[in-house]
């Protein structure tokens, strides 16, 4: 087993894509985005399925990264972050298969 | 008058109120999104169809060019003024008000589709191309919003670059104008005869889909209202309500300068009353990260469309009846 | 009795059939759960109008309340004795006999609809207001239900307080509950007239869709039976099996007492043998968190539909004809 | 030769053309996948039952188990050849060149609609028994794909043991096998009267829900090819464009010689020049795991069925009506 | 980087809103919730698209809180969970603009 | 609270239920599955609702296990993996009711 970082960033379902450009450029070798079904923040509850436009959806990126490639993609996410919502966590994980990260 | 009450008591009206009955009751049941997605596909496509075979009937005359214009206008001044009122009578600070009056300026289709349904229960007829007319409202109050929130020319924007151009495809391909543009050309390619084997399909069922369909916009809209309202203030659900007004009166100025007929008048002006919920606050989510959905989505969705739906339509109807006297 | 080899081989049935077949052979495939909702939605919502049209059509009568009025008792009573069969033969302990007696207090819309084909196909007809029956035998179970799990009165519960709230919401105002009624209600307001616009889409269209839907209940009874039957002992599969043939004759008593004609007699005694399987379990999950899904929901959906759907019917059909022979 | 032209400019053709033009443009729509599933389904069920009442109508004859067995056939050749030219062609490895000649070996239910639409337009008729043909010819292929990949005999591979079994029901079992055939018996047992009920939904709304199905086609494909072109060379952009006519010139030979009538002829070719999208994709994944989907997939959802839906059809008719000439 | 704890919640569907307010009533900024797919557990395995009433359908919901509040929430989950299934697992985390916390 | 594992596997949802045996030999007590919506890696994207065959699709796998049984569970999953894409990252939670697990 060896040491990663997974990064975790809870987006805007309708930016999920500029964040995914940034993660890219990071130049991270890969990553996940699962759909959310509800949430809460702000005082305000979302739900889906009673908002067709959508519009305060959200999604979470999950990315298994390096230590490097991690601490470039959080600077990079700072700046979108401005802009966004946005709930970005990090956390120690061992993997398997080093190479592929 | 009792035509606007056969309106009201009409299935497609009566599962919205069902709908939004429910939802205020806070019953938990929902329409799964993905089914409704495909459901507001399926009217899209029906509609552009209906446009296009009835413009195909017909030359496209310089008229139909004005009133195309007319409403692409319609669409950009109207978020002006929107914006000017809600800064001016609510609390909403410029971000806010500017994307809650791009909803204002842009159409909402199912309320066109009402009004369509309406127009015609009243024995009266009404033209193709208003759906072009719909299509080419969708856009342009976006535009205007930008500039009012003093977004479009900014330049620090870290994701600026790419961003623009992805965000003018989001505003320029989204769904329902493709869907609406490419259906009604379709239409107008194929027309009568040749859109005969699928009309069973997309004329037969179209109202019958549309009471499924609202019976989901009124849970919808229900819910917004429920979770949304405390959002708003008295300003600002009172411009929900007199801003569609406001609109249909500049509408119904512009179509008796253009002499349009009393059923093609009621469409214009519906469409200049309705507020977007769909296509408009999607792209407010990319274009106004900051502005809140609390606010602009409740407001069109909970406030504007039920008063369209219910009586905006028959005022309409009635005004484009006064017009043309 | 060729009529129930013609109901047996009619497409509904056969479709059934299929998709049990594929999920006993452990197919991979599944109808989209988002697509299957929007289905029953509009199943329902076409059996509420249906229903609401034809009750418009005659007065309401003192004999439609007293039938009204048997529903809700069935559907008080039979959980009752659902229980006590359940604690007396199985070895299911008192919270899941609890929470699979309200299932069988409760209804099956599907059994109710393809009972309706059925007793159209015999040439009998049946009166509207049975969709009202249906809707209101929905629920009354739940709370019998509760009483015997000793789980109503509970006051430790440390989520008590608006819980209890939250699930009458969710029992009363559940998904079948809030269409089923709504569209009774609009079919009876807007009448054979107001409702011939969208009858392509609800009337037409019916039978195909139930096609459609019952090869995915297919499926889910097929899935539910080859995953569950593990949790299942043979007293508790007896049950699912003899529980609606009690029901039955219950039901048949009191349509016989009433002096009820054929169809809305075959109706009745469907009712009530049929076991709930979307409402009720959903329900339980809150009402009774540990009761077993495993055991109710593969009893409900595994044991007692396809017995209903396939046998069932065309029995019920027969003891209405032999009460009224 | 106009024949040609008003398929290319039917509706069915027109929203495909639309979906992917949007698509290329970077346009962001798209249909639910829950729903595009639930459609599938449903235009599955419906030439099942087309197929099943009209080989209900004539006795089954040794013919018609001659084209059954032409097809199984072709779908084990096939890939073979495919097999072979794209090794010899293109750099795809071994895993790679098997994965996608599996998808050629196989069938595409929308194009063969899409034939079957464009046959009766041209005032040719077809046989029920196509559809059987049709459903017969989807697996073969992806046995023949796994010797080719030196796979099927593998046993060191860790999960081999019930994985094998699971991939014969994935494979066997899967959505389309499974709804085809079981549709096509329903329908040859219920006959003309039996499907009299359900041809509204199955009949009625077949070539419109095909529309909106091709419209979101059109997306898959455009995005299809988007996406992955750059994972294609041209030599393997060319095997997308050539072997379908390779598969037909073998089955034009083939029907030849079973002296089959023109719209069979046509059909026939038009399942042997199409490639799988749906079925062989999803069994590929379980069966060659380092196959890429980004070669395959876009090979034959990019590029082949554009080809096929656009040029290819009209092509294979009119090779069709040149043999019987 | 600021330390946070991160709760993940795995609950019956059709309760997930009883878990919710219990969140929001131990004052959580916020959380999100994703649906699950499939799941197994006591022997028994559950799956999507096969079973309309979803009475065995599970979500995840996620929290991002700190110390003080994620001991909070787990003490009066506690008490929900003695009723309903719920897997709880808590991990530390690092996140970006600490103050949303 | 106590010490447990989580076991958070990526892997292709035509396959998953591979994993989810594997991981059922392994002797797990339950795991929970949610479907991605959109993804990246090997320099390619892809992305739900844009190809009916769900053909690169993936899903992830959450498993709470102990010690014993994350270890057992990543050793069968590495055979199965050498066939198949999955990202594997195990991280150390705190769990309640430590008994489930
Ligand atoms: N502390 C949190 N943990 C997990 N998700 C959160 C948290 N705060 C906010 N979110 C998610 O972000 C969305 C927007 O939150 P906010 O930016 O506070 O309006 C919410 O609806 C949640 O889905
Ligand atoms: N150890 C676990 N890790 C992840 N999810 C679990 C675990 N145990 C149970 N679950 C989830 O909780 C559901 C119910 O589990 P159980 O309470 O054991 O019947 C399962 O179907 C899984 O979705
Ligand atoms: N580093 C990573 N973090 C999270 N997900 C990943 C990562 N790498 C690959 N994936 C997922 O695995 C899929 C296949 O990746 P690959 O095996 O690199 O083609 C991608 O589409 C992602 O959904
Ligand atoms: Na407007
Ligand atoms: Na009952
Ligand atoms: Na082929």
């Amino acid at each position: 087993m060896h040491d990663r970082k997974r990064i975790e960033l809870i987006i805007e379902r309708m930016a999920y894509k500029r964040a995914c450009r940034v993660l890219e450029t990071s130049g991270v070798t890969g990553y996940t985005v699962l759909p959310a079904l509800a949430g809460y923040g702000g005082g305000n509850r979302w739900q889906r399925d009673t908002d067709m436009s959508a519009s305060r959806d959200m999604v979470m990126i999950i990315c298994i990264a390096d230590e490097a490639r991690t601490t470039a993609s959080l600077e990079s996410l700072e700046d979108l972050l401005g802009d966004h919502i946005g709930v970005v966590s990090v956390s120690d994980v061992e993997v398997l298969r080093p190479e592929r990260f | 008058m009792d035509v606007a009450i056969s309106t009201l008591l009409s299935p497609i009206i009566l599962f919205f109120v069902l709908g939004m009955g429910a939802a205020l009751l806070r019953s938990q049941m929902t329409v799964p999104e993905a089914f409704a997605k495909g459901l507001a596909i399926y009217l899209m496509m029906a509609i552009g169809l209906k446009g296009g075979v009835e413009m195909s009937k017909n030359p496209l005359t310089l008229e139909i060019g004005l009133v195309l214009l007319a409403g692409i206008v319609l669409s950009f001044v109207i978020p002006a003024i929107s914006f000017v009122l809600l800064r001016l009578t609510s609390k909403l600070d410029r971000t806010d008000a500017a994307a809650t009056a791009a909803h204002y300026g842009s159409i909402s289709i199912v309320t066109f589709v009402a009004a369509t349904e309406a127009v015609r229960l009243s024995g009266l007829d009404s033209s193709g191309h208003l759906v072009a007319v719909a299509a080419l409202m969708e856009t342009p109050a976006i535009i205007t919003a930008l500039v009012l929130a003093g977004r479009a020319g900014r330049s620090e924007d870290p994701v600026a670059g790419s961003e623009r151009g992805e965000l003018m495809r989001e505003v320029l391909l989204n769904a329902s104008v493709v869907v609406l543009v490419g259906a009604l050309i379709i239409g107008w390619i194929a027309g009568e005869e040749g859109t005969a084997p699928i009309s069973p399909f997309f004329t037969g069922l179209f109202q019958g889909v549309l009471c499924l369909f609202l019976l989901d916009m009124g849970l919808s809209a229900g819910r917004g209202l429920r979770q949304g309202w405390r959002q708003l203030d008295a300003a600002t659900v009172g411009f929900g309500l007199y801003m569609p007004l406001i609109s249909a009166a500049l509408a119904a100025g512009i179509c008796y300068v253009l002499g349009m007929g009393v059923g093609d008048t009621a469409l214009l002006i519906t469409l200049s009353a309705s507020a977007s919920y769909i296509a408009v606050p999607a792209a407010m989510r990319l274009a106004l990260p900051k502005a809140r959905p609390s606010v602009y989505l409740t407001l069109s969705l909970g406030v504007t469309f039920p008063f369209n739906v219910t009586l905006g339509i028959p005022i309409y109807i009635y005004l484009a009846r006064l017009l043309n006297g």
